[in-house]
């Protein structure tokens, strides 16, 4: 084994220049300690341990042979709330879209233009992710009563935060080249993003866009609590009771409408890459 | 119309690309900037703009300072570059690129809808036409080869309408033949319409049949600032060679 | 989170492992009133005892089917699941000073409403618990149907709010038009000033039900089962004071359960399953 | 109105090359009435309605009066949960990373070494996604027991769905010139990732992790599925007793996580980009 | 070794950029592709490695096919190319991007761990040093000047040690002084190593210096193929212009 490391060391050498004063070299120890540290305090305390799921594998098929076969017999039960959280995940999806484009933009370091609007708009963007959807929704149900349309607003308020903070960042991302020879011509800020940032962003930001929406679809447990049922709603019902083979079917349906929303979303992005 | 005092531009504090370079640049002039691979050519084209900040000396153009924040647009209108590596969009058509040089003249909101003045889309069909990409106007940027990308950056600066022209190596990847012909062009503008013109040029033979000025960089230093009649060949050796004393004679002048 | 760190033993080796819901309190005190009661169990078994606190059965249901958690406090809807599907076997039941070893489940109003019994709930917003409770949705929906609404079709749409108190709380708002709350919720709610009896009106009380056991997995070993029963059935009246809010706010003793206890809650339950079958 | 119209037309100009066949032009029609088309019909379904916001206002201003000010108090109370919550989140993040970096690889068009292996990864991928996490909670719950295992298991396993979806999207979006030359090199595939790849997903792959471990903790609720606590369920605790003061000053502590976490993501990036 | 049999290329059903080209280049050959910007060299040099797939047409090297999926990496080891874009990996430091040409060569286990053995690292700071960029080798590609990252394009190339070299204007973005040392270097190790080259430039003059054979391309189709010995200033013009005849002629032979 000694042998192999000295061989390692003689005939091999490592493409990177490394640090040579102690500093550096102290840093770079100290981060990769305190990486190590976090790590095995996290995993003893999730009580992380591999060993126990080859255990319980047993457990699992158990689970799995319950869910199978899916009932197909519900189908026709799930067509309504499918079709109603759609509806409400496009509607949110878009409401989400609009609130992130002027959140987004401000919380780009390169184009904002101050650095007091970047750090407000970055604060509300984390604001809007630390607030989970319920409470939106319990907030919005005070102001509009029950229904879908509460639960609408709060997937879309809910999910501007998510949307302008990968928007922020795909802008900081950038070519600055483009950006800085758009600004070279004395174009404005907002020629600037439509002529440089947009072309560039774009094929991320409508698969962004696209996911949110399934993300949305997905979520719509929300809906259950405003009154107006969706299919996130059927799926946890028909858990709870047990009823695993409705469960998968509707699993099924879910899994449909979001292979489709990532059809629809490659065959976007391959057309505008 | 352009003032440069002192400019010195240190990279992370440890490349010098820039030390102690004066000159001022007369409207009219066709001015050359010569130097090897690295001297800091770019640094001092792109510094003028103010794409990159500099650590000390001063810039004005027109008597306006370039660090002066609230007026860089306005300077910037006035100033076309031609960057050496392109910086076109290439998710944008040809004519698309061309008009970002009209963005500054256009409205804001109907531009962001891509609507232009009729004689604004004229103007940049004009300017295409005359770098020989007519057939090319509506191809998207990506499907150029090297050179056709080099000629839209020429375009966009063309249609501008500059003052200046600030060029970095705009023919590098162009034929012989289309390097000449982009360069007459670039001369009848600096003529007919008075444009002045600071380039960066590799090819000697060029830089002498088309600019009327010389300047020389080495290592950051401006080491020589002539007509081009009157420029010895070994003046012209200066730049290129690795010899060094010349240079320090110079730098305990300065 | 739970306490041991070798988790994996089974009881055999000395670990006891309890499932309960929070039943309306945070986490942190919710342990805290376990305490004694923990500490009363490891004491007179000699073994250690963990707790989890699930904030629905669903998971400890699993668990215990997979032999992962050994004794539970259910709701009697949930405890006809864990029977189903996990071998679960009800082996004692709390009886309450007030009210039993039974529940009802009422149908209320707001104070202002204009409406008086159940019939008038057609066309109106209804706020139910969740899906798996007892009181909160399958009994007021037997109630409904025996009034003669149709919860699927009548209503103009009901809620899911989660617990009892947001079902008073939807009314009080006047968020909903009626909802359905349990009668220990309703008290304890008054108790603790949440809710203000003036605002309410009940519109329908349920037949009593039976309220959920604490159940063990039928594998438990039997000595261990004969130890639990009996540490369950020999509780000092100062040991029950210590652990009172464990089992209820009023609890004063233990009484022994039959599994064909909750066979007329399996009879409403079948309804329902027939009901869950349209969307809701 | 209309002579402004004409003098557009006559003065203005689309800088954009018009399609001149019918059959072009049909198909930008189509598509803008069938996108017109849906979304009137699910802002119909979801009842939509700005106008009934504004009547809202009291509602919600009602609302917020009663959020604030927050609870210092349960500070305290929050250390434990927020604590686990965090080790949780940190091994389940790390968990997705290693399942979803051979996903995303396989996932992207550019670089998988056959169509089939990326249309098998994609469809895994897709599964994983519409697969909400408390599925798979009680399912690692059968196998494990209850505890902040299974969850743990249960967040990595999911969040690996949208980490490879966006792996591989970010992928097939890099600079093609770059993996020309490398594979112009005679490198093989892994070589050509770890020198090309990498180098150029790594902001945003960072960026995603980092996210994504934030969403992790976020969405902790699932830990009080599986009888583990968490902050999520401390949230929803207060929130389902009213207790709004004391949600209130949970949210404060989530922010400040997700605004850590943010402030690591952007510091991170502005050295690696 | 390397044999190309009626090639043609047709971009998006629209872009005729190579039509029915033929040509045949022999072990030790310095070849120079001449042709307008636009005129199809770059779809030439990289179809040749396979990164362009063409509709027609064979290319063949070394007797193996490169439209051969399987042989494909093993003919890209022996066959290095200098592209006209650079295609550097910009966030890579100079050595790591010149240790790139070694990858084929080397572990894959290893080298995904940046360890090379040491032989491999030398060579790679040999190859960076003969293109003059010794005190840049770990800096980050993205902090170099234009010419410079078109210099570690080259050293990349010839990191690889290949048996032949495809370079598309390995010199546009270099000042005389250094671009004629790196033609320099390219004719000597064709010389000495016996590897074979074909690029494309657009300086004539230093195509007629360094190579032995033009290839002239216009409109995607090769007009000419002649040693650089007898070659006519009138030939030579021919790719230069915009008379058509001859190349109708041309076409007409093929
Ligand atoms: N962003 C940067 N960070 C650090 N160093 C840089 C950066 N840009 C340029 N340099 C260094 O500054 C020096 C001058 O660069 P500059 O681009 O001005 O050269 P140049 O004269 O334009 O050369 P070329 O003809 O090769 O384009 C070079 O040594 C280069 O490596
Ligand atoms: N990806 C592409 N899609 C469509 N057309 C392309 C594409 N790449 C090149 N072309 C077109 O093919 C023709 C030949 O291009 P090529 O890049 O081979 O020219 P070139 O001889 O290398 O020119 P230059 O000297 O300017 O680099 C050009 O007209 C160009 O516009
Ligand atoms: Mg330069
Ligand atoms: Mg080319």
């Amino acid at each position: 084994m000694l042998s192999l490391i000295k061989k390692i060391n003689n005939e091999w050498c490592l493409a990177i220049d490394i640090p040579k004063d102690w500093k550096s070299i102290f840093k770079i120890f100290f981060w990769i300690v305190l990486f190590l540290m976090t790590l095995t305090w996290s995993v003893k305390g999730t009580q992380f341990n591999l060993y126990r799921i080859s255990l319980g594998i047993e457990g699992i098929s158990d689970i799995l042979s319950r869910m199978f076969p899916p009932n197909i017999n519900i189908v026709s039960r799930l067509i309504k709330p499918t079709i109603e959280t759609i509806q409400m995940s496009i509607v949110g999806t878009l409401l989400a879209i609009t609130l992130s484009i002027p959140l987004g933009v401000l919380g780009a370091r390169n184009i904002t233009p101050n650095p007091l609007l970047y750090g407000v708009s970055r604060f509300i963007l984390n604001a809007l992710r630390a607030v989970p959807e319920v409470i939106f929704a319990i907030i919005f149900v005070s102001a509009v009563g029950l229904g879908p349309f509460p639960g609408t607003l709060a997937i879309g308020v809910s999910s501007s935060g998510m949307l302008g903070k990968f928007l922020g960042d795909s802008i900081e991302n950038i070519d600055p080249g483009s950006l800085e020879a758009l600004e070279s011509t004395g174009a404005n800020k907002i020629q600037a993003i439509v002529y440089a940032v947009i072309p560039q962003i774009l094929p991320e930001f409508v698969s962004l866009g696209l996911f949110r929406w399934e993300m949305n679809f997905r979520a719509s447990t929300i809906l259950g609590i405003v009154g107006a049922g969706g299919i996130g709603f059927e799926l946890m019902t028909s858990m709870r009771l047990f009823k695993y083979q409705e469960m998968t079917m509707t699993l099924i349906v879910i899994l449909t409408v979001v292979a489709l929303v990532d059809f629809i979303a490659s065959t976007i992005r391959k057309k505008i890459i | 119309m352009l003032e440069i005092r002192n400019l010195s531009k240190t990279y992370n504090n440890k490349v010098i690309a820039l030390k102690n370079v004066s000159l001022t640049v007369n409207k009219g002039e066709f001015a050359m900037v010569l130097g090897l691979s690295g001297a800091g050519k770019s640094t001092l084209i792109r510094s003028i703009n103010g794409l990159i900040s500099v650590e000390a000396g001063s810039i004005e153009f027109e008597g306006v300072s370039v660090s002066n924040k609230e007026n860089i647009n306005k300077i910037r209108k006035d100033i076309g570059i031609i960057f050496q590596q392109f910086n076109i969009i290439k998710r944008l058509t040809v004519l698309e690129n061309v008009l970002c040089g009209r963005l500054a003249y256009s409205n804001t909101i109907m531009s962001s809808l891509k609507l232009f003045k009729k004689k604004d889309i004229n103007w940049a069909l004009d300017c295409i036409e005359r770098v020989g990409l007519k057939e090319k106007a509506y191809v998207r940027s990506d499907q150029l080869s090297g050179g056709q990308q080099q000629r839209v950056g020429i375009a966009r600066a063309l249609a501008q309408q500059p003052k200046l022209i600030l060029a970095d190596e705009p023919v590098a990847s162009l034929d012989p033949y289309s390097a000449e012909e982009i360069l007459e062009l670039l001369t009848e503008i600096n003529k007919k319409e008075g444009i002045t013109m600071l380039m960066s040029l590799h090819n000697v033979m060029l830089a002498k049949k088309y600019g009327n000025r010389i300047l020389g960089i080495k290592n950051g230093i401006l080491v020589f600032d002539k007509q081009v009649i009157g420029l010895t060949e070994k003046e012209m050796q200066l730049i290129y060679t690795m010899d060094t004393s010349l240079i320090k004679e110079k730098q305990q002048a300065v | 989170g739970c306490s041991s760190e070798d988790e994996s033993v089974s009881n055999e080796r000395g670990v006891l492992r309890i499932g309960a819901l929070p039943g309306g309190e945070d986490e942190y005190r919710r342990r805290e009133q376990y305490q004694p009661f923990m500490e009363l169990l490891e004491r007179e078994l000699d073994m250690d005892v963990e707790l989890y606190l699930g904030s629905d059965f669903t998971a400890t249901i699993e668990a215990m089917r997979a032999n992962k958690v050994d004794i539970v406090s259910y709701g009697p809807l949930s405890y006809i699941l864990a029977a189903d599907i996990a071998d679960a076997e009800a082996f004692a039941l709390s009886s309450r000073e007030d009210y039993g070893i039974f529940l009802e489940s009422y149908i209320i109003v707001h104070e202002d409403s204009d409406i008086y019994e159940v019939s008038d709930l057609k066309g109106k917003t209804f706020a139910f618990v969740d899906p798996a409770s007892t009181g909160g949705y399958l009994i007021p929906r037997l109630s409904m149907v025996e009034n003669g609404i149709d919860p699927d079709a009548d209503l103009a749409s009901a809620v899911f709010v989660g617990n009892h108190d947001a079902c008073a709380a939807a009314v009080i708002n006047k968020n909903v038009d009626a909802s359905t709350i349990v009668m220990s919720a309703y008290y304890n709610g008054i108790d603790e000033g949440r809710i203000n009896p003036e605002e309410i009106r009940i519109i329908n009380i349920s037949d009593p039900f039976p309220a959920g056991p604490w159940a063990w997995r039928k594998s438990l070993d039997d000595t261990l089962k004969e130890d639990i029963k009996r540490i369950f059935f020999n509780m000092t009246d100062e040991e029950i004071a210590l652990c009172q809010e464990v089992f209820a706010r009023n609890h004063v003793g233990f009484e022994e359960a039959e599994d064909s206890f909750w066979d007329s809650l399996r009879k409403a339950a079948e309804l329902i399953e027939l009901d869950l079958k349209s969307s809701i």
